[in-house]
């Protein structure tokens, strides 16, 4: 697979959450959005973790050159990065969730529209 | 011309994840829109296993899927959220929106026009990047710190997350 | 010996050790305590500087470097202490003079508060302690710290009883003077920097060949401004009569034996450098004159003891200066040491009659005091012959010496030139004016009857001994002190003084002169100052009080050169000042200040409109800014 | 010109071998409900079924039969659409879980293909099976939420806290066998311990921790919250009829299968069969791999008994206690358990 189908695909689900952020005005789905970017964002680093691996591997067996440890972890940063956004994404989500509860049980309602104020 | 069978399964779970994703942002009903999302993760994990991220993809289903939205569908199920809880957005707002995230897609994939595009990922002997064995030794050598720290920060967000969400 | 470089430090460090011991402690030491602290700091500094000089003398000066002071780019500045010939003379004037004074303050301050003495002491300390730096630094930078640090001693001493208001503006005057002085200075040394990549002194001087001459010239003259406003030369000179506010002891030992001579210092130091400039050499002898000149006139009409002394001073360091601007560095330095010796002998007697007289300082009020007070009066009496120039007392070699120099200036084949001969003139003049006005002093406050209350008439006492032994031993110094300076003429192989200097000092390539001229100059100004002498003793012997009219009447009022700086700067300094209070400030910056924060708080009330709190909107000018963002991007790569 | 490139014999194999442990799947779960009833009399001292065939034993059938032919109710005021979701979503995360199972020793055949008794080998093995319970959640909790029912959405909530809860500290429990093995793959974990001897020996803490997790996913007593019919009439499908039903409760038995699977899998040894020497027998593979599959089964057989034994016995916990239990005893003595394990290994190791 040429690595702009997945490019593509990528920015396809990003700009889907973008609209999703920017039409919807339900706070959770708001939310949920955020993290379809992120998927999004994981997916390309997944992408260009193997296109790099797959480029360094084959590199080397072009020019016969022994395939050393080092090259066959070429691109495991991108997953291991990847590994770190989900980290991330739900300790986000933790907190996230429990602010939204609290907003809920403050103004009864998840519409981000009432939330326009920095104090109440 | 031959068309594998990664071809395939790169087609459809495409589909699947872009249609699901649309539906996410289309459903009038959060909760349809927490169960489109998990299938968006579902049809993403499959494009990891087709990268060969095996590791990646249990992961995600795990953690996005097992624990991140469970946690949405608590929420959403506790406050009862029904799709007349969500007043409609104006439809200027709406079609500004659609418009802006279209022209924002539109603008980045024109900017791929001038990459080359001979960058491919194909399946090769030994390409076993995602595994775990591999994936574990890296993150426990290399990348042992930030994968402590990390746990911190979870302790940090559980705390946090009691603590905002306990009643006064 | 050779290890005594190595305790070098402590000989500046003591005096900040006493400094700080009287300045934190002075609520809780006794007053005796506070003496011993401040006085034997002091004296072992004066014994470690007396082991320095003989191991100078010995030929084993050397630069000490202890840390990086300053380290930026390529330019490092070490705190390093030099001990060299000049450096060790002037440590050994420093806390030799500086010890006898301490312990003449002793008694002379005994009726202040303890806290008040300690104050007094640990300011002399400072004082001491920054002087040593200035001296002993071995770049003009470490220089400068000790420069400012004796400015900032002098300001708080000048102010010492700041309950007085003006006390306190003459310190303020002598502190704003100083700066400019200093200011000048900073130039200087940044000037340097930027030519010669170095400030210490071993670079600077080994670079100075290598110096344009504009560049010579600017750097010499800043420096000259600088050591004009420390040593009150013309126009920055006007400081140092009315820094006589100060206790008398610090008039002694800051405003006429150490600190007013660090600008001779500086240009020792700096000799290399005015070789270097024809023009500036010129400056500083013409200048030096010129103040001489003035000094001396002011002297002749003024009524206060200090002040009398005090334009004296002013006076003598012009000529020092005089020296130094013909090249006689030598004679300069000499002239500090000598001077250094009669002018604080001459200050602290006349605070031992000051203190006889109950605080008067009037001369008018006093006379016929050679009876009362014995001590006093035959010692401030070897300091008005020893400044008057009498042979063999000191003042006279170092004066002789001086006024050779400057006659043989230009000259090249023997023959002296007109510039020699005017400078010359001119000086011997001076000269001549300086006994007239000393031995005027000494008549009308000695001498006659007394003119002062009956009060004060009965309280008339001799000064206690911690007060009379440095006046005699000063006086000692004064009657002998000249004569390590002795000419060849007189003495055969005399001259060490200048010898012991060669080493830091350049010899100016002059045509020596016979002896016989030497001979004929010397006898010229001595019977052209006795002379002198006794048609002040015929005026003034039996003084009346009576209104000074005419051009003694300028003289009194100082050539109105305060008035004048008056009108010339400080008035309009002042009116310019208050147009920029008034207008300036009030149109202009308070104008832009506020119109900044007009057009902020306006931008703000339109910009807060985008603020609406609402996500949604955040995120769509985001996401249409990064549209903007990447076409731009887009199209720019075309 | 291939239009598809497919080894199409793999799939083939491997279809037959998912067909048959589907087929498996629900001829165990079936007859798990006649065990559950007769284990029931057989405890409660009375006989249990014994009218649908010799002993009963078509009961299972013809309960089946009744579920079948039930009126179909879906309520009014439910989501239509996830109210049917439901019911799916158990049963398929229920099915799914067996494929990385090593049901026998591989089956060789005369041409010399080693026709693996797995449905997939894959490197992440368990984890796999804890993705998949993972998503298991959602079958309750849809369903619950969907029938629009107040004690139906408790229910599921419950059942939903609880199955996220005890996957901690059966993940910590595993963890520790995984550190023995060094392979998340199923076949090496049976494979370590046929040469060194079963888990049980050297986890027997581990063991039981997962056991009671175990027990909890399933939802069983004394777990078996979700249903407590005293405080939630009949728990998160009261709604539920007919074969919709009959799905929640088949899916629950499937479970209970899998997981004895999974717990003889990894703590007692798989399909090896203890104290022989097999090897030395000399039998053809497809002897073994009988042979081997029927001990599989054995062990199977005495967990569900287990299961079975435990629900007549142990009174149900309180919400509460069952919390505590989790989150207060069984995470904190899992930890202990990995990290004695680990400090183990490493002394070993030196």
């Amino acid at each position: 697979m040429p690595i702009t189908h997945y490019i593509i695909l990528s920015l396809a689900l990003f700009s889907i959450g973008i609209v999703g952020v920017l039409t919807r005005r339900n706070a959770i789905i708001i939310f949920m959005c955020i993290e379809l970017m992120l998927n999004a964002v994981n997916l390309l680093l997944v992408a260009f973790s193997k296109m790099h691996n797959y480029a360094a591997i084959k590199a080397a067996a072009d020019q016969k050159l022994p395939i050393t440890e080092a090259i066959l972890n070429t691109g495991s940063e991108g997953q291991i990065f990847v590994f770190f956004i989900m980290v991330v994404a739900a300790a986000e989500v933790t907190v996230g969730l429990a602010i939204i509860v609290m907003m809920y049980r403050n103004i009864h309602s998840v519409d981000v529209n009432f939330l326009n104020r920095l104090k109440h | 011309m031959t068309i594998t069978i990664t071809q395939i399964l790169f087609w459809i779970l495409s589909v699947a994840a872009l249609f699901s994703a649309l539906m996410v942002i289309t459903s009038k009903n959060p909760v349809h829109s927490v169960l489109w999302l998990i299938a968006t993760f579902f049809s993403i994990s499959g494009h990891y296993i087709l990268l060969s991220a095996q590791f990646l993809a249990v992961v995600n289903i795990i953690v996005y899927a097992g624990a991140i939205m469970v946690l949405f569908l608590f929420v959403i199920m506790l406050m009862n959220l029904n799709r007349e809880t969500e007043p409609q957005k104006n439809r200027w707002i709406k079609m500004a929106g659609a418009i802006a995230g279209g022209c924002l897609l539109l603008v980045l994939v024109a900017s791929l026009k001038n990459v080359e595009s001979a960058s491919t990922i194909e399946d090769v002997k030994g390409g076993d990047v995602g595994f775990i064995k591999r994936l574990g030794k890296e993150l426990f050598s290399t990348y042992v710190v930030p994968f402590e720290i990390s746990s911190i920060l979870f302790l940090s967000a559980m705390v946090g997350a009691v603590v905002i969400g306990k009643k006064e | 010996m050779k290890n005594a470089l190595n305790i070098v430090y402590l000989i500046p460090l003591l005096p900040l050790v006493g400094f700080l011991i009287n300045g934190l402690l002075r609520k809780h030491l006794s007053k005796s305590m506070i003496s011993v602290v401040g006085c034997g700091t002091i004296l072992v500094s004066f014994a470690l500087s007396i082991v320095m000089f003989l191991q100078v003398k010995n030929g084993d000066g050397g630069t000490i470097e202890y840390f990086n002071f300053i380290s930026v780019g390529e330019l490092t500045i070490p705190f390093a202490f030099q001990i060299d010939q000049l450096s060790s003379l002037f440590l050994l004037i420093i806390t030799g003079v500086g010890f006898l004074i301490h312990v003449y303050s002793t008694s002379y301050m005994q009726e202040e508060k303890p806290e008040h003495f300690g104050r007094y002491f640990s300011y002399l300390n400072l004082f001491v302690f920054s002087m040593l730096l200035l001296v002993m630094g071995a770049n003009y930078v470490i220089m400068f710290i000790g420069w400012e640090g004796v400015g900032l001693c002098s300001y708080l001493l000048i102010g010492y009883w700041f309950k007085n208001n003006e006390y306190n503006k003459a310190a303020n005057k002598a502190f704003v003077m100083n700066r400019i002085g200093d200011l000048a200075f900073l130039i200087a040394i940044f000037w340097i920097i930027a030519k010669t990549g170095g400030v210490n002194y071993g670079e600077v001087f080994a670079f100075a060949p290598k110096l344009s001459g504009t560049d010579a010239t600017i750097i010499t003259l800043l420096l000259f401004v600088g050591a004009a406003g420390k040593s009150a030369q013309i126009p920055l000179y006007t400081w140092l009569p009315d820094a006589m506010a100060g206790p008398t002891p610090v008039s002694a030992l800051i405003h006429a034996a150490t600190m007013v001579t660090a600008g001779i210092y500086m240009i020792a130091r700096s000799n290399v450098l005015y070789s270097l400039s024809e023009v500036s050499m010129n400056v500083v002898a013409i200048v030096g004159l010129a103040t001489a000149l003035l000094a001396a006139t002011i002297a002749l009409k003024q009524n206060d003891i200090k002040k009398v002394l005090a334009y004296s001073t002013v006076s003598q360091l012009g000529y020092m200066f005089l020296a130094l601007g013909v090249g006689a560095y030598s004679a300069g330095v000499f002239h500090v040491m000598t001077h250094a010796f009669f002018k604080a002998l001459l200050f602290l007697a006349a605070g031992s009659v000051i203190h006889a007289m109950s605080g008067e300082q009037d001369i008018r009020n006093m006379g016929g005091l050679s009876k009362k007070i014995r001590i006093t009066f035959i010692t401030f009496l070897i300091g008005c012959i020893a400044i008057a120039g009498i042979p063999p007392f000191s003042g006279f070699f170092s004066k002789d010496a001086i006024l050779l120099n400057a006659l043989l200036v230009d000259s090249h084949d023997g023959s002296f030139s007109i510039k020699g001969i005017i400078l010359y003139g001119v000086a011997l003049f001076t000269a001549l004016l300086t006994a007239f006005y000393m031995f005027r002093l000494l008549f009308i406050t000695f001498s006659g009857t007394f003119r002062g209350t009956e009060e004060q008439k009965h309280h008339i006492h001799e000064s206690p001994a911690p007060m009379t032994i440095p006046l005699i031993i000063l006086a000692v110094l004064s009657i002998i002190g000249g004569l390590i300076g002795i000419p060849d003429a007189i003495v055969k192989g005399g001259d060490k003084f200048t010898e012991f200097l060669s080493p830091v000092i350049a010899q100016r390539a002059g045509h020596p002169v016979s002896h016989s001229t030497e001979y004929m100059l010397m006898g010229l100004s001595t019977v052209l100052v006795g002379i002198t002498i006794i048609v002040a003793w015929r005026q003034y012997r039996n003084y009346k009080r009576k209104e000074a009219t005419g051009f003694a009447k300028v003289l009194e009022d100082k050539w109105y050169v305060d008035e004048f700086y008056e009108k010339i700067i400080v008035k309009p300094l002042h009116n310019f000042g208050g147009f920029l209070k008034n207008v300036f400030e009030k149109l202009v910056v308070d104008g832009l200040v506020n119109g900044v924060g007009r057009m902020v708080n306006y931008g703000g009330r339109q910009f807060r409109l985008l603020q609406s709190g609402q996500v949604g909107s955040y995120v769509l000018l985001m996401v249409l800014s990064m549209v903007i963002i990447f076409l731009v991007q887009f199209f720019l790569r075309k | 010109m291939h239009l598809l490139v497919i080894d199409w014999w793999l799939i083939l194999e491997k279809s037959l071998l998912i067909f048959g442990i589907i087929g498996l799947s629900f001829f165990i779960a079936m007859y798990t409900t006649y065990a559950e009833r007769k284990v029931a009399a057989w405890l409660q001292d009375r006989r249990g079924p014994n009218r649908a065939g010799p002993f009963g034993i078509f009961q299972p059938l013809a309960d089946g039969g009744k579920l079948f032919f039930k009126e179909e109710i879906i309520p009014l005021a439910s989501n239509k659409p996830l109210f049917i979701l439901g019911p799916a979503l158990a049963m398929i995360t229920a099915l799914l879980t067996s494929t990385v199972i090593p049901w026998a020793t591989p089956f060789i055949t005369k041409g010399g293909d080693v026709i693996a008794m797995q449905v997939a080998d894959v490197d992440m093995g368990i984890l796999l099976v804890f993705s998949i319970v993972s998503v298991g959640v959602y079958g309750i909790m849809i369903g619950g939420w969907a029938s629009n029912n107040k004690f139906s959405l408790m229910a599921a909530i419950r059942g939903a806290s609880q199955m996220v809860s005890y996957e901690l500290p059966m993940g910590l429990a595993l963890i520790a066998v995984l550190f023995m093995t060094g392979s998340l793959k199923m076949s090496e974990i049976v494979g370590n311990q046929i040469e060194n001897g079963w888990h049980i020996i050297y986890q027997p803490l581990g063991f039981i921790i997962f056991f009671v997790c175990a027990l909890a996913e399933c939802n069983r007593t004394p777990f078996d919250l979700p249903e407590a019919e005293n405080e939630l009439n009949f728990g998160y499908h009261q709604e539920y009829s007919s074969m919709k039903l009959g799905f929640y409760l088949f899916a629950e038995y499937i479970n209970m299968f899998i997981s004895s699977a999974v717990m003889a899998t990894l703590y007692f040894g798989g399909y090896d069969i203890p104290f022989v020497n097999e090897a030395s027998w000399g039998l053809n593979s497809f002897w073994m791999t009988v042979i081997s599959f029927s001990v599989l089964m054995a062990k199977i057989s005495f967990f569900l008994f287990v299961f079975l034994w435990i629900r007549w016995t142990i009174p149900r916990f309180r919400y509460d206690q069952l919390m505590n239990l989790g989150w207060k005893k069984l995470i904190p003595l899992a930890l202990l358990n990995m990290i004695i394990t680990a400090a183990v290994i490493l002394l070993l190791k030196k």
